[in-house]
């Protein structure tokens, strides 16, 4: 295939799951205002906040690494998004997953994370590497449940390639990994309680203790580009939960539906839940999700 | 001369429990002094072979059947150099005593230990 | 050829004369005195040569013109020449040594100076037991009236109990001669048979040979002889050691033959048990002659054991094992015992006055590694020969007590040696005046040292000079050390170069792979070491001799030549380290468990089976199967230099107190020596597959090794600890990896190990450089450095990314070759873990890039400079060489591929930038475009529509409205992840820290309790000498 | 006491060690074989009438000689220890009497002591008894007077000699009669048996051993006498 048809449909993947995660984004504000008895804002407002950002007159830098945390982060957010393939059978879905499987993508999603830790870093407030501190030591934490439940998929279909993991659930919603292996598919998603950082997990942006955490300091287009992000990012670690748990999608129409409902578990959670402390989150996610994920790796390997 | 090589062996253990025991330096070099002699005894003793006489072969003995006449020589020989050495080392000892006692004062063995472990 | 009797009566005649001819002037009787010295030593040099080189039969010299065994008989063979050499040789050089007392003492010390010798002499040659005893009394004689060269309290008391205690010794010893005159009808060595022994005869033989044994000071009846050694003047007290003890031991060699066999083992482990004892009890010591005293007596153990045990072995063996150990105890002792005397220091702690006297200090370390028995000294030899000999011959115990006892010697040799150039820096002293005939004799014998080891690679084992080319370059080193360290560091550089490409030719596939690591790697670290100022004395011979060993490893073709070049690089590595500042502690800790693991390994190398082939190890190791103890012992030894859990805790104080340029070739490569050996324990282990399988055990140790050490780092404040830790998590991946034992999973290690040797090497060298600045590991105390120091800081963040696996750096593909390889092998839990560790390691790579470069530059840093150009130079290189390889990973992939495939079928499909193992695939080129695609949209993209953006200062943060007080208080560096401490609860402390101390604690007090022993009461220690009697006694069941 | 303990201990394990020898010890009746060779050759190839000394001064001169040494060591050793300048004594002269009586019995001690050296070979005694009485002599003065000053030089000189002849009595035979043959006694005459001149160079070297017996034992009391 030309590399250029190639590119092109990559930016409309982009393009189109950017809107979505934006949009569902949106949603999610609005759904927690409801929640706290509320009006809300409206479900465009990421669009219109991005644009303010964007369009504002002041911009200050702290420095070329502040300069580059936001690109970094971003990048990471576009990277990790374009290694997973969206839709199964999908030409236009299927982004650059042929330069690497499963692990590529889980290593990528670091990417973004580091390099937007170490813009914040240089943009000298407390409240920052006082966040990054946080959010490291909890992904520290709620990747090994999730690690355990990918090396249960792993030993399961035998994999790591990720089409190959889809196109093994395809046929009856029973061949789901869901239904074929629930343990893992617990630990992860409790895992991704922690990912989407909603309480009871939000200890990285706690607005009582350090408003805002490690973006504190961005702003204007850095900020865009870092909410531009956010809504990207969140699709894309949906939709390799979908791809690895829930039968992964062969339309789009399915894989917004599939992805909302996944989302809307942690937004239901997080809505029920209060904030926990730094240690409780961690000391949790190393208990029972850990277990369940030690369990479904012996499940799946020795029965 | 069994009796003999009693009183050597009880001569050792007498002067050995007098070093072990005695806290005075001379003394110590007395008990000595007796392990040595008792050592001695010893060692004539084992040389003795009974009714015989001393290898002192002059006209008392039959030359042409000395050999059969005299008691062992080997340990008187040993003896007397086991005396002097004995002798000598008892010397050296009490010149020790000697410099000790005029340099700090003291017989007792106890005020000797500031050398340990 | 001059008859040997002339020893005798030459030095008798002027002893008799010397009274009358020093009426004629003191000048005179020296001159006959230091003369008659010389002749005899010049008598005994030619029978000597005579006997070994010109194979001249054996002499036995009657007297009274009678033969044996009517009269006594004097022999004089190659023994006794090569005993006798070295006792007249020390004697001559010791009485150099006293030449100031000679002078001045009355002229009854230099008489009964030479009578002793007389007894020497005799003692050694005769062959009548009870002349021995009579010489053996002139010896002690002499000795008890020369103890009082120095006349003091302390001295004489320690005479009288050596005179109390050498009484009761000869006692026995003349009771024994009589009745073995009593029951064998003869006083003649060669005429006494054991055959029609009564019992009476064995008790009798037994008297004799206690007595004999108790004059080698047996623990524990030696309590006199360790206030001897204390108390006399140390040129007498070295001829004690060495002149006298070798006399003695060569006595019991005499009458070994008519000995029981079992007497012969209950004296056999009498000595393992001294050795093991004293030098259990010299860990306590602080008195620098005690010290000495107790390595002394212990030494005289082990060479009483080693005689025993290796009675049956062909005879050259036999002379390397024993000889070796008798003149490594000769010489190093009596030098050191003169350094204690020229020191003039009683504690330890004070010697570090030889810090600012080379001369000095370089003889002490040599006469110390000698009596260590290091290589390439004659005590290594003997002891790899008898470590060899006994493990053949099954006795394991023995075996073990010996090297566990010389692991103590080690310790508390080497904490002296430690403290002599890194003890408290507060103390002031004098200079030590360097007498002339004090130096001289103690330069013979270091000199004596060198040349003998020198024999004995060349004449016994005929060594390639490559395996020497380590200490040579120390020398050649040594010999231009005038020069700026600038002119030597290049010269190194290209030595190191040269050198790479003389054994480039000798090797192969994998070792050309390791070759990579140790020398390129070493060679680019050289440049880092430019920036030194002055003269650096004796770095670069440390440093090349440290390369050089890397290099030999790789060429060893014996077990031996092996072991020969890691104990090089041990010793090198040591002092390396030991040149950092506060490095004593470090270094020790280095060097014991180095040690240790020496030690497991010379076991694990002695069960080895012979190799059958003759070429390099790495390869002919494939042919042979290692037992499974071997196995274990070997893997041990190489998992403690690459620092896995449980035996780690050398690593962190190594790597942080050495210098900051050595850091990086310590881990960055020399953990690498302990990768390459376990991999060739594993390439014997796949030929092979034994029932237990050891190495799924090893790879839980690596896995552990990983996540433990990830945690470690991330809680350090100090930036080299931080990265040390980091190391030992590194590495844990590694082991892990090459435990899984196949294709994917040694590919993995090799992969990683070449990563980890660039980023691990970049990452010290900037750390160095940020040292160099700020003059602080510290972390919390920079920060913001990303203004001053932005070269260092492109460099670490380049580096950490590697570090951590994110795409698309070539970290990537080690992650992802190493969760493959366990997946495949179905070490899902252990994959598991890696991926806990993997995530941690985050924090400390976090860290250390955020408080040293990122959030409030410190006022006191507002001046710092950019990094020298020598520690950019190198961290540019390695980025380089990263970039490479996260671009085009075949680059290294396709190599370390068919290295892999020597051993295993290959696992992965390469096609073009494609590598696909069974599980998954990942092409590292389309990654790195990708990857440069989607962060390049985004910067053009904020570059074009971002132009309105302003710089602000330090200070202008969105703070309350405020301005922050101060750097200190806004930036969050101190004990970063507090948080994580907390929820981790009992399990964050440091538990193995403490084990290995409370190992220490125990030991010492152990140490303690035993010598309360020696009470200093000479009648306590005479009781101790009968209780032994009579104990060894029953034991022998006589 | 629990050292005391210890101590018994100690002893009665030293007892128990001995007890085999009182309990199993069977006398020889014959001479052992060497002991039988000494005395043949005592007559046959040294003249000697005394085996002991024949023994102690030939067989075993080696012995002998480092016995001589031990002695010369000691006194070396006590003159070493003891080297300070000792002190005078401030003593009451002792009476007329003593010294008188003791002036005489010295000579005639003196007598006794070189003869008992001379007829070693013959008599029982020999260089070192004899040596021993000659120092009673001495002794026998010095307690007449302990402040009685020796002739050093003398003392010294008869010392060195006596001991440097005897090393050289020895290399005599040595040089003489071969490498066997250290100390042989042969290089001088055997002589007549039974005779004062006779069993070769024996009594040369006994009185050479006397001698030096003598002059060092007197050092050593006079060391020691003074402190």
């Amino acid at each position: 295939m030309n590399i250029w048809i190639k590119i092109l449909y990559a930016v409309i993947s982009v393009l189109v799951v950017t809107i979505y995660g934006l949009t569902l984004g949106g949603i999610v504000r609005k759904i927690y205002a409801r929640v706290h008895g509320r009006y809300g804002p409206s479900v465009w407002q990421p669009f219109l906040d991005i644009i303010k950002t964007h369009g504002k007159r002041v911009s200050i830098s702290h420095g070329y690494m502040f300069y580059l945390g936001p690109i970094f982060r971003l990048a990471g957010g576009l990277g990790t998004y374009l290694f997973i393939p969206v839709i199964f059978g999908s030409v236009v879905f299927s982004n650059f997953s042929i330069a690497g499987d499963l692990l590529l993508v889980m290593y990528f999603i670091f990417f973004g994370q580091l390099g937007m830790a170490l813009g914040a870093g240089e943009g000298g407030h407390p409240y920052s590497p006082l966040g990054i501190a946080r959010g490291l030591s909890q992904m520290t934490a709620f990747e090994v449940p999730f690690s355990l439940a990918v090396i249960a998929i792993a030993i399961q279909y035998n994999t790591f390639n990720l089409t190959t993991i889809v196109a093994a659930q395809q046929g009856s919603i029973l061949n789901w990994t869901l239904f074929t292996n629930p343990l893992a598919v617990v630990a992860a998603m409790i895992s991704l309680l922690g990912m989407n950082m909603h309480p009871p997990f939000s200890i990285v942006l706690a607005p009582q203790e350090i408003p805002i955490g490690p973006p504190i300091e961005m702003n204007s287009s850095f900020l865009a580009t870092l909410q531009t992000n956010r809504g990207l990012f969140t699709a894309a670690k949906l939709i390799l939960f979908m791809n690895l748990f829930f039968g992964g999608a062969t339309n789009l129409p399915i894989m917004i539906i599939k992805t909302f409902l996944i989302y809307m578990f942690s937004v239901f959670v997080g809505a029920s839940f209060p904030r926990f402390r730094p240690e409780q989150s961690m000391r949790f996610f190393l208990k029972w999700p850990t277990l369940i994920g030690v369990a479904s790796i012996i499940f799946i390997a020795y029965f | 001369m069994i009796f003999s090589l009693i009183l050597g062996f009880l001569l050792l253990i007498i002067g050995l429990y007098g070093m072990l025991t005695q806290k005075n330096l001379i003394k110590i070099v007395i008990g000595f002094s007796i392990v040595d002699t008792g050592t001695h005894i010893i060692i004539v003793s084992i040389g003795y072979l009974s009714g015989k006489t001393a290898p002192i072969l002059d006209s008392t003995v039959d030359l042409a059947n000395a050999a059969k006449q005299v008691v062992d020589p080997i340990p008187s020989a040993l003896v007397l150099t086991a005396i002097v050495i004995g002798l000598a080392v008892t010397a050296l000892m009490l010149s020790f005593v000697i410099k000790l006692y005029q340099k700090n004062k003291s017989l007792s063995i106890d005020d000797y230990q500031e050398l340990k472990w | 050829m001059v008859n040997p009797i002339y020893i005798l009566t030459l030095s008798l005649a002027a002893g008799f004369l010397l009274t009358l001819i020093d009426k004629s002037g003191r000048k005179l009787s020296l001159t006959v005195f230091y003369g008659i010295l010389s002749l005899n030593v010049f008598i005994i040099g030619e029978w000597f040569y005579r006997l070994t080189f010109l194979n001249t039969p054996t002499v036995i010299i009657n007297t009274a013109g009678f033969s044996a065994p009517l009269s006594i008989n004097l022999q004089l063979g190659m023994q006794e020449a090569f005993v006798l050499l070295f006792a007249n040789l020390t004697a001559l050089l010791s009485a150099v040594y006293l030449f100031k007392k000679f002078k001045e003492t009355h002229i009854s010390g230099l008489i009964l100076y030479l009578i002793m010798i007389v007894g020497v002499n005799g003692l050694v040659m005769t062959r009548d037991l009870f002349n021995m005893f009579v010489f053996s009394e002139i010896l002690s004689i002499s000795t008890y009236a020369l103890i009082t060269l120095t006349e003091t309290k302390k001295s004489l008391s320690a005479g009288f109990k050596y005179m109390i205690a050498g009484g009761i010794a000869s006692t026995f010893f003349l009771l024994g001669v009589t009745f073995i005159y009593y029951f064998t009808g003869n006083l003649n060595l060669d005429f006494i048979h054991l055959g029609n022994f009564s019992n009476l005869g064995f008790i009798s033989i037994f008297l004799l040979a206690i007595a004999v044994f108790i004059e080698l000071k047996p623990f524990p009846a030696n309590g006199w002889a360790l206030d001897v050694y204390e108390a006399v003047d140390s040129g007498i007290v070295s001829v004690i050691a060495v002149v006298n003890s070798a006399a003695i031991f060569f006595v019991f060699y005499k009458i070994m033959p008519i000995l029981p066999q079992n007497f012969l083992n209950v004296f056999g482990i009498a000595g393992v048990i001294t050795f093991f004892f004293s030098n259990l009890m010299g860990l306590k010591q602080k008195n620098a002659k005690r010290l000495l005293g107790y390595s002394s007596i212990g030494q005289i153990g082990l060479l009483v054991a080693s005689l025993i045990f290796t009675m049956h072995l062909p005879r050259s063996l036999m002379y390397l094992i024993v000889g070796g150990f008798f003149f490594n105890h000769l010489i190093a002792k009596a030098g050191l015992f003169w350094i204690t005397g020229i020191v003039k220091k009683e504690n330890l702690k004070d010697w570090n006055v030889l810090k600012n006297n080379k001369p000095l200090l370089v003889l002490f370390g040599i006469l110390l590694f000698a009596l260590a028995g290091f290589p390439p000294f004659a005590g290594f030899w003997a002891k790899w020969e008898f470590v060899k000999m006994l493990v053949h011959g099954k006795m394991f115990f023995v075996v073990g007590t010996i090297l566990l006892g010389s692991l103590f010697e080690v310790i508390f040799l080497f904490r002296w040696f430690t403290l002599s150039i890194k003890g408290d820096e507060k103390t002031e002293h004098k200079n030590i005046s360097l007498e002339l005939s004090k130096m001289f004799p103690t330069t013979i014998f270091a000199g004596i040292t060198i040349l003998i080891s020198v024999l004995i690679m060349k004449f016994f084992y005929d060594f390639n000079w490559l395996h020497a080319l380590p200490v040579l370059a120390v020398l050649i080193i040594n010999v231009i050390d005038f020069l700026p360290s600038k002119i030597k560091g290049i010269l190194s550089l290209a030595a190191v170069l040269t050198y790479g490409y003389l054994i480039y030719p000798l090797e192969s596939n994998i070792q050309l792979f390791f070759g990579i690591i140790f020398i390129i790697g070493s060679a680019i670290n050289i440049i880092g070491t430019l920036n030194r100022k002055g003269k650096s004395e004796g770095f670069y011979g440390l440093l090349l001799m440290m390369i050089f060993s890397f290099g030999n490893l790789l060429v060893a073709i014996t077990y031996l030549e092996f072991f020969l070049s890691w104990e090089f690089m041990t010793i090198s590595s040591f002092l390396l380290i030991l040149r950092g500042k506060k490095a004593q502690k470090a270094s020790m800790l280095y060097l014991i468990f180095s040690t240790a693991g020496a030690y497991l390994m010379m076991v694990g190398f002695s069960l080895a089976p012979d190799l059958v082939s003759n070429s390099v190890l790495i390869l002919s190791i494939s042919n042979v199967s290692l037992p499974i103890a071997a196995t274990i012992l070997l893997s041990i030894g190489f998992m403690i230099k690459s620092g896995s859990l449980g035996v780690h805790i050398w690593l962190p104080e190594a790597h942080a107190e050495a210098e900051s340029d050595v850091s990086p070739f310590i881990s960055a490569i020399l953990l690498k020596a302990g990768v390459f050996g376990l991999l060739m324990v594993g390439i014997s282990y796949i030929k092979h597959t034994p029932s237990f399988d050891i190495f799924y055990w090893i790879g839980w140790i690596g896995v552990l090794t990983a996540i433990v050490g990830a945690f470690l780092a991330s809680f350090q404040e100090d930036a080299k600890r931080l990265l040390a830790y980091s190391s030992m998590s590194q590495v844990g991946y590694i082991v892990a990896s090459i435990a899984i034992l196949s294709h994917l999973g040694w590919l993995s290690a090799m992969y990683l190990s070449f990563n980890h040797m660039m980023f691990k090497s970049a990452l010290f060298i900037a750390i160095a450089g940020v040292y160099y600045r700020t003059h602080t590991r510290t972390m919390y105390e920079m920060g913001g450095l990303i203004k001053k120091m932005p070269l260092s800081f492109i460099s670490v963040l380049i580096m950490i990314i590697a570090v951590s696996g994110v795409p698309p750096l070539s970290g990537f593909g080690a992650k992802w070759l190493i969760y493959s390889s366990f997946i495949e092998k179905g070490w899902y839990l252990q994959a598991g873990v890696l991926f806990f560790a993997s995530g941690v390691s985050f924090l400390y790579l976090y860290r250390i890039i955020h408080t040293i470069f990122l959030g409030q530059l410190k006022y006191e840093h507002q001046n710092v400079k950019e990094a020298p150009i020598w520690f950019i130079i190198p961290q540019y290189i390695f980025i380089i060489g990263i970039m490479a390889i996260s671009m085009f990973p075949n680059l290294i992939i396709q190599p370390l591929n068919s290295i892999a495939m020597r051993y295993f079928n290959s696992s992965i499909i390469i096609d073009g930038y494609t590598i696909s193992s069974s599980l998954g695939y990942w092409n590292g080129n389309l990654v790195m475009y990708v990857t440069m695609g989607v962060f390049v949209v985004p910067l053009i993209f904020l570059m074009l529509f971002n132009g309105r953006m302003q710089k602000v200062k330090q200070f202008n943060i969105v703070y309350a409205a405020e301005r922050p007080e101060s750097p200190q208080t806004t930036h969050v560096a101190h004990n970063m992840y507090a948080h994580y401490r907390k929820a981790l609860g009992g399990w964050g402390k440091p538990r193995i820290w403490d084990f290995w101390h409370e190992v220490s604690e125990w030991s010492h007090s152990l140490a303690d309790s035993i010598r309360q022993l020696y009470t200093g009461n000479g009648q306590t220690y005479i009781l101790h000498i009968i209780m032994y009697v009579i104990v060894i006694y029953f034991i022998s069941g006589v | 006491m629990i050292k005391r303990i210890f101590i018994l201990l100690a002893l009665v394990g030293l007892v128990l060690m001995f007890i085999p020898f009182l309990r199993d010890f069977d006398f020889h009746k014959e001479l052992s074989k060497l002991s039988s060779q000494y005395v043949e050759g005592s007559i046959n190839d040294l003249n000697t009438q005394n085996v002991v000394t024949s023994v102690i001064v030939t067989y075993r001169g080696l012995d002998t000689l480092g016995e001589v040494t031990v002695l010369f060591l000691t006194t070396a050793g006590v003159g070493f220890l003891l080297r300070k300048k000792k002190a005078s004594l401030k003593t009451r002269r002792s009476s007329e009497l003593l010294q008188t009586a003791s002036q005489f019995l010295f000579v005639l001690i003196i007598l006794t002591g070189i003869f008992i050296f001379t007829h070693g070979h013959l008599t029982p005694g020999g260089g070192f008894q004899g040596g021993v009485l000659i120092t009673t002599a001495f002794l026998l003065l010095i307690l007449a007077d302990v402040n009685l000053k020796f002739n050093y030089s003398i003392l010294h000189f008869v010392e060195s000699f006596s001991g440097v002849f005897y090393v050289m009595i020895g290399l005599f035979g040595f040089l003489i009669l071969g490498m066997n043959s250290f100390l042989d006694p042969t290089i001088l005459p055997l002589g007549n048996y039974g005779k004062l001149l006779s069993a070769g160079a024996i009594p040369v070297i006994y009185s050479l051993i006397g001698l030096k017996v003598g002059s060092e034992l007197t050092t050593i009391i006079d060391k020691m006498g003074g402190e």
